[in-house]
């Protein structure tokens, strides 16, 4: 299966990626969404893949039953799920308040500091 | 009139999904769940609220200031290291107390991870509400202009 | 016990930093204290004089940066012990005199400061036995060089100039750097009494070439060399104690002495190696050019200048002729210059001060007014003249006496220093004999001219009757400084010197050049006139041509490369930032997964759920409508789909955790985006069509290649994964059935304590952000 | 007992942090807390360079899970140093923050933040886990995001906006990265990491992953060329705030570097060592043209850390142990001088009310005492002996030379005379020159603080620029004990892996 999923984490950093070399300031959180999810995804993937086994340990057991779904990956992911979530949301209100500074939402009208 | 449904909805859900809340935080050591979807979960019984209702009321409900939330989430996760550094081992130890059952509850463990995720769930808890009702001011405050 | 040679050193650091609270103290006056610094180290050198004489060396050091081979130590020879007297001798008297030049001046203190902290890293430059410390010296004499000769920072000219004596000398410097770390590489020491033992190692080495042109890049900037010649001119611009000093005995003295330092060790055992013609070539070349130059200028202190570069041409060109006569002459002359230079400077200094010109072409007469001056200055220029009894004469005889035993092609030395010595002396008359002699005529003086005062005059006075005195009995110099320095730069013992007069006036060739000299010198004097008639042309036409038009042209040419460059790359657009950042992670990306690729990637391509296969589908088309659409609701329906698709995928894939939580924060998300997104504009696309294409171009080859790679990662497993034995030890050990949990607040907390921090202060950035945004708008409103 | 060495210089700030934003309606105990909680880290820091320097390496298994199933944190002489150094510019700055940063700021608990800051740096130079230093990465990112933008002015909010995206594009490359190492080496303890990669004779293909990784850290360093985000934004906000971050973020780039090639990625270095040896000449080279061009104060220091990333960089380059002692000297030298000068800037500002070289001038006749505070940084970093920055770059010309990198040496050389070039061009224009008539130079209205608070850190760090040039060699030695450690990686594994613990096949 982690062929699909690789396609698909391709096309979620594509189109990020794609986002993020838009002007329009909003297209930026769009596109940090995006790669997050794609990032998220591709964590979760590149250990393998096994489909309906989480590892849980039994009830009655000591170890979840072989095979199971990679739980390292699946915290890291949540890990990062979280973060990217606060990220996201700074990022928003920054976005927010950029474009009422400058009172322009395009990019490049963002040049007074470097140039 | 619009938002009624939500308000009633509001004043029914938001027990019920503290207590899920706090039931997920509870089993999440050997269920899925944890801190952080139960946060989540009370996070949006508040949420709920303040859409039903209002912000304001979401606040009073809070009592505490989220940071102070925040805080004191922090505060309780550092602490969560503190027993397993008094018996020296490493820090982040997680130290048990022994099994016990309750009624209800079944065997229960208790011990510092579980505080670990208390912390967790009140920061949680605070972060999207400090977000949510900063960011609701903004949006308040862009309707009185629209009104005006 | 710590050496003298320590307590001379830090006696002069110490009044430098004592400076400022003196002359607040002792206003005027502290020159006089102040001067029992140097006086102070002249006289311990002095006291060493006969020990040096007996062919020893004192030696001091003291461990200081050992891992990098820097000790401070430090050495006292024939070389550097004429170096040492010459600085702190003309050091006494210069720190004098700017007590009358700079008289009532308000940032005297401060100038004390640079000077004697200059003067300082002389003589620790010229004592130094370790070759890092003599760096630390040298660059020591850079900056403090800078500070003085920019002292008159509030003109433009003044920091321009001085910015431009510290970027000839700092690159020559970092080219010697280079140079010295080569030396010790090869020799395997850096200390220059070791070095100077192992030239035959240096010149076996292939480095050679390298380090001689390196180290000659450290040198011939510092002693204004030709083509780096033209800083020291601008150099003027500081106050003339500042040159006085500078152009006498210290700063571009300081390349001529490394010069001599490292010869034993770096010239050919026969002669005529590399060493040798670069040498002897660059010598004459700014010889000439100095002269040429010197004889249309007008004034005073630029004349003097160009001799100052005209004789550290003559310096280069003996070392580099490496006779024993040329060595003997460059000593000789080197200590000749010193004097009388000093006193030349110092007397135009005076003249300047009392008169309120140097201009020469209004300067004359002024031996009434100003008579002891003026005899200073008569005998200074007599010296520089070379006219017998005085010491200068004894240096140009020995010069033609080096001359003369050249063979073949050599000659050609021999004419360039007869005519260089012979301008010289037309600029000598110039300078020190044209303002004191002629018909009066104060009234187009910008001042009313009287005699200096005594702190004035008292330098120059004393420093040109040594000239005259060493001529006639030169013996305590040639033993205790002229024979040991030829030692030392020779690498070996002298067998005689021939100093005294009655050696040297004997009817041969060097006589009757002398002469002839003298003659000439006398015919450029008299027809000086002329050249300043069209000096201003002359000088306009040559400028574009020379070395300092070419600085200039680099220098602006630098700044113009920057400017380019900056805005090319820091454009102030995002879009490049990314753009260009993405690119080159597609290319190392690329490079790495082609050049390394692991085995061969296997699929079951028929295996897939169609649940899955439809879920990836339409997120696909969600993630595309997400990019594309242009209505809020569209692209916010988009994200929904896109990440509860994400929850589906982990829950169909065993992580019921994570697909709960992506569920809330999905949710979670939209919510946060509902508030802002009344305040934020319409989407609309901005860029043009084909800046879209190329960006899409990228964008999908990056994905390709993290699909590729990825694919990739999960063919290749080094080893099982560590997460076995977590699910192994999860329930026994930690106590949890839900392992993912599990390693969330257990296995793995401190992640975890570091992600709710992160959370935390996103919580209160925003907060941040928008709080700082309705005071904005308050006061806006207001 | 070791254990609280390293323990306590990481846990300080947060627990700090933590109190601060539990007392946050009094601005005195902000105030106070503050400082006394980042100079309290720093003696801490101190005492782990000393424990660290006596047994080598402190490592603690955090939560006593062996490793690699848990996280390590692992001191070695690097990262004390490290720590050391980044708590010291945490200390110098905190007392410094009190003269600048006003009331607004710190009810936006700019202390809480500023010591979050402090605990992300200090988290990322001990930790011993790969995916642990991702979230110290965040954690310090998302406190220079908040310090950076939270004045909420419009140049703080436009180079803020540059400053989060890109390094957000960083972060993800970087959890990217750190999951395909997972998955392909089946761990995330960096010890362990390089113990399977050393062990493998396919780890080149790692190399793409590696790729990831490099970006992403050369972009938190600031190098060529993802460095676009550095000048864009670190002018923006005060001057407190540029110096912690000039004197520590892009530093732990650069740790961070260090780490994935002398440790993890050790195998396939060879393949790598060229395009870093590009890079670094690149970075070098870019930034100090960059600086050229500029008339700013600020913003020449910001290119200027440009630049001298790109020294550091040429040391890992290099990798010799000269080049890799040279490096870390030049690492805590660069961090001291740097945080100075910006530091000064803020004071030019306080005074002049800009930092704009063609509004500001006169300085050395209204404030000799700046011009001395000023010069000994600006000279230390361009080079001039006996200050520190002498020895930091005579050591690695001296690396390079060894190695015959003939381009490198030039590069770095030349690029010394530039750094003095920009170095005066502030001199000769804001101290030098006269005040430029036309321009109203005002000092600042309503200071946050005593000017007192600005003038001592700057003299403590440039007392300490000082003191590192004339007796700098106990520092120099043990940088070259810290650089023998980090050439052999081994003693580094075996520190953390005790147990050597066998993963199931």
């Amino acid at each position: 299966m982690e062929g699909l999923i690789a396609v698909l984490v391709g096309v979620l950093f594509a189109t990020g990626t794609y986002c993020l070399l838009r002007r329009s300031i909003v297209k930026l959180v769009i596109g940090v969404i995006l790669i997050s999810h794609g990032a998220n995804l591709l964590v979760f993937t590149s250990g393998g893949l096994l489909a309906g086994r989480p590892a849980l340990v039994p009830s009655d057991g000591t170890v979840p039953p072989a095979p199971f779904g990679d739980p390292l990956p699946q915290a890291m992911v949540l890990t990062a799920i979280v973060i990217g979530f606060g990220l996201t949301a700074f990022l928003l209100a920054l976005v927010t308040r950029a474009y009422e500074a400058v009172g322009d939402d395009d990019i490049n009208a963002f040049r007074n500091t470097d140039t | 009139m619009k938002y009624f449904i939500l308000k009633e909805a509001s004043r029914v859900l938001f027990p019920a999904l503290l207590v899920l809340s706090l039931v997920v935080l509870y089993r999440g050591h050997n269920l899925p769940g944890g801190g952080f979807i139960g946060g989540l979960l009370a996070a949006i019984a508040f949420i709920l609220v303040g859409f039903g209702n209002s912000m304001k009321r979401a606040k009073d409900l809070l009592r505490l200031n989220p940071v102070q939330i925040m805080a004191l989430g922090l505060a309780t996760a550092v602490l969560s290291a503190v027993p397993g550094l008094l018996f020296n081992a490493p820090f982040l130890t997680g130290e048990w107390l022994p099994g016990f059952s309750l009624p209800l509850l079944g065997k229960v463990h208790l011990g510092t991870p579980l505080v670990f995720d208390i912390g967790v769930y009140l920061v949680v808890l605070g972060f999207v509400l400090h977000s949510t009702f900063s960011l609701a001011r903004l949006a308040d405050i862009q309707m009185e202009e629209e009104k005006s | 016990m710590p050496s003298f040679l320590v307590i001379s050193l830090a006696v002069i650091f110490l009044a430098s930093v004592i400076a400022p609270m003196v002359v607040r103290a002792l206003g005027d006056r502290a020159g006089w204290f102040l001067a029992a610094a140097p006086l102070a180290a002249f006289g311990l050198f002095v006291s060493q004089a006969p020990v040096i004489a007996s062919g020893a060396s004192l030696v001091y050091e003291v461990d200081w940066f050992s891992a990098l081979e820097a000790s401070f130590a430090l050495r006292l020879d024939g070389l550097s012990l004429l170096m040492a007297l010459l600085v702190t001798g003309i050091g006494t008297f210069i720190v004098i005199y700017t007590g009358g030049y700079m008289h009532g001046h308000p940032q005297l203190g401060r100038f004390y400061l640079y000077l004697l902290a200059f003067m300082g890293s002389m003589v620790g430059l010229v004592l130094s036995d370790n070759v890092i410390l003599m760096f630390v010296f040298w660059e020591g004499t850079s900056i403090t060089s800078y500070l003085l000769i920019g002292f008159n920072h509030e003109e433009k000219s003044s920091r321009w100039k001085a910015l431009q004596a510290l970027l000839v000398t700092g690159l020559g410097a970092m080219a010697m750097l280079a140079g010295l770390i080569l030396i010790g590489m090869v020799t395997g020491s850096y200390r220059f009494s070791e070095i100077n033992g192992m030239g035959d190692v240096l010149q076996a080495s292939p480095w050679y070439t390298a380090i001689v042109l390196l180290i000659l890049g450290g040198c011939f900037t510092k002693s204004a060399q030709v083509p780096f010649h033209f800083w020291l001119p601008n150099a003027m611009a500081g106050p003339t104690p500042v040159s006085a000093f500078l152009h006498s005995a210290t700063m571009v003295k300081a390349g001529i002495f490394l010069m001599a330092r490292l010869n034993p060790a770096l010239s050919s055992v026969g002669g005529g190696g590399l060493w040798e013609y670069m040498l002897a070539i660059f010598g004459g070349l700014t010889l000439l050019l100095a002269m040429f130059l010197g004889l249309f200028q007008k004034d005073a202190k630029s004349i003097l200048a160009y001799t100052t570069l005209g004789v550290l041409g003559i310096l280069t060109m003996l070392l580099g002729i490496g006779t024993e006569y040329a060595i003997k002459a460059m000593v000789v002359f080197l200590i000749g210059h010193a004097l009388y230079k000093a006193t030349l400077f110092m007397v135009i200094g005076s003249v300047d001060h009392e008169a309120g010109t140097r201009d020469v072409t209004l300067l004359r007469g002024l031996r009434k007014v100003m008579p002891i001056t003026a005899l200073a200055g008569l005998l200074a220029a007599l010296s520089m003249s070379g006219i017998p009894p005085f010491f200068g004469f004894i240096g140009k005889e020995l010069i033609y006496k080096a001359g003369v035993g050249l063979a073949g092609p050599d000659l050609i030395f021999l004419v360039v220093a007869f005519v260089g010595n012979l301008v010289m002396m037309g600029l000598a008359l110039k300078a020190g004999v044209g303002p004191f002699f002629g018909k009066a005529d104060l009234a187009a003086l910008p001042k009313k001219p009287h005699e200096a005062p005594l702190a004035m005059w008292i330098g120059p006075a004393v420093l040109a009757g040594l000239g005259l005195i060493f001529g006639l009995v030169p013996f305590w110099v040639s033993t205790h400084m002229v024979e040991p320095a030829i030692a030392a730069i020779q690498g070996s013992t002298i067998h005689s010197l021939e100093l005294a007069l009655w050696d040297l006036v004997k009817p041969n060739l060097p006589l009757l050049l002398s002469a002839l000299t003298v003659a000439g010198g006398c015919l450029v004097f008299i027809n000086r006139r002329r050249f300043w008639a069209v000096a201003d042309g002359v000088l306009a036409r040559i400028r574009p041509l020379g070395a300092e038009a070419v600085y200039d042209r680099l220098f602006n040419a630098t700044i113009w490369f920057s400017k380019f460059q900056t805005i090319r790359l820091q454009t102030g657009r995002l879009h490049d930032y990314v753009f260009f950042i993405v690119a080159t992670a597609v290319a190392f990306l690329a490079w790495a997964l082609f050049s390394f690729w692991g085995q061969p990637v296997s699929f079951a391509w028929a295996s897939y759920d169609p649940l899955i296969i439809g879920i990836v589908i339409i997120m696909i088309v969600a993630a595309v409508v997400a990019v594309s659409s242009r209505s809020y609701i569209k692209v916010l329906a988009a994200l929904g789909v896109v990440g509860f698709g994400v929850a589906l995928l982990f829950a169909y894939f065993g992580a019921p955790d994570l697909a709960i939580t992506q569920l809330l924060v999905e949710t979670l998300t939209v919510v946060l985006f509902m508030f802002v997104v009344l305040r934020l504009p319409p989407l609309k696309s901005i860029s043009k069509t084909r800046t879209r294409l190329r960006d899409a171009i990228l964008a999908s080859v990056f994905g390709a290649l993290i699909t590729v790679l990825l694919i990739q990662a999960v063919n290749i497993q080094f080893k099982s994964p560590i997460s076995e034995q977590l699910a192994a030890m999860s329930y026994p050990e930690a106590k949890g059935k839900n392992v993912v949990n599990v390693i969330l607040v257990d296995f793995r907390a401190l992640d975890t304590m570091g992600e709710i921090v992160v959370v935390a202060v996103a919580a209160l950035g925003i907060a941040a952000l928008v709080s700082s945004g309705l005071i904005k708008r308050k006061e806006a409103s207001k | 007992m070791n254990e609280y060495s390293l323990l306590l210089p990481l846990l300080l700030p947060l627990v700090g942090a933590i109190c601060l934003l539990l007392g946050h309606n009094s601005l005195a105990f902000q105030r106070v807390g503050g400082v006394a909680c980042a100079s309290l880290t720093f003696i801490l820091s101190l005492y782990l360079v000393y424990v660290v320097d006596q047994a080598d390496f402190v490592v603690i298994q955090v939560g006593a899970w062996e490793a690699p199933f848990g996280i390590s944190l692992v001191a070695d002489r690097f990262s004390a140093v490290m720590v050391a150094v980044s708590s010291f510019m945490g200390a110098a700055v905190a007392v410094y923050a009190l003269g600048e940063i006003d009331d607004v700021r710190l009810r936006k608990f700019f202390f809480p933040l500023y010591l979050v800051l402090i605990f992300g740096v200090n988290g990322a130079f001990l930790t011993g886990d790969l995916f642990n230093l991702y979230v110290w990465f965040e954690v310090m990112l998302i406190a220079s995001f908040v310090l950076i933008s939270m004045g909420g002015g419009k140049g703080e909010l436009e180079g803020g906006l540059k400053y989060v995206v890109l390094n957000l594009l960083s972060s993800i490359m970087f959890l990217a990265g750190a999951g395909i190492i997972y998955g392909q080496t089946g761990t995330l303890n960096m010890a362990d990491i390089a113990r399977t990669l050393s062990m493998t004779p396919d780890a080149g293909w790692v190399t793409s992953s590696s790729m990831l990784l490099l970006v992403s850290f050369g972009l938190k360093a600031g190098i060529f060329p993802f460095f676009f985000w550095l000048p864009a934004s670190y002018h923006t906000p005060p001057s407190t705030v540029s110096a912690i971050f000039a004197g520590l973020l892009t530093k732990v780039g650069v740790y961070a570097l260090f780490r994935a090639y002398t440790l993890m990625f050790v195998p396939i270095f060879p393949q790598v060592q060229p395009l870093i040896l590009v890079l670094a000449v690149l970075t070098m080279v870019t930034g100090v043209f960059g600086a050229a061009s500029h008339f700013d104060m600020r913003r020449i220091l910001s290119f200027h850390i440009v630049s001298q990333i790109g020294y550091m960089i040429l040391g890992l380059a290099f990798m010799t142990p000269l080049a890799l002692a040279a490096a870390i000297f030049y690492l805590v030298h660069h961090i001291i001088v740097k945080t100075n000068l910006f530091l000064v800037s803020g004071m030019v500002v306080r005074l002049k009310g800009s930092c704009d070289l063609a509004k500001v001038g006169g300085l050395l006749k209204s404030a000799p005492w700046l011009a001395l505070l000023f010069f000994i940084p600006a000279f230390s970093l361009g080079g001039i002996p006996p200050l520190s920055g002498f020895w930091a770059k005579f050591a690695m010309v001296k690396a390079g030379l060894q190695i015959e990198s003939w381009i490198a040496v030039t590069a770095a050389l030349l690029v010394g005379v530039l750094t003095l070039f920009s170095m005066t061009k502030i001199w000769a224009e804001a101290f030098w020159k006269e005040q430029p008539a036309d321009v109203d130079a005002q000092p600042l209205r309503n200071p946050a603080g005593h000017f007192a608070y600005m003038v001592v850190p700057v003299a403590v760090l440039a007392v300490s620029t000082i003191l590192i040039g004339l007796f700098g060699e106990p520092l120099f030695s043990f940088s070259e004990r810290a650089a023998a450690q980090l050439l052999n990686p081994q003693e580094y594994i075996s520190a953390v892996l005790q147990s050597q613990v066998e993963v199931l096949p």
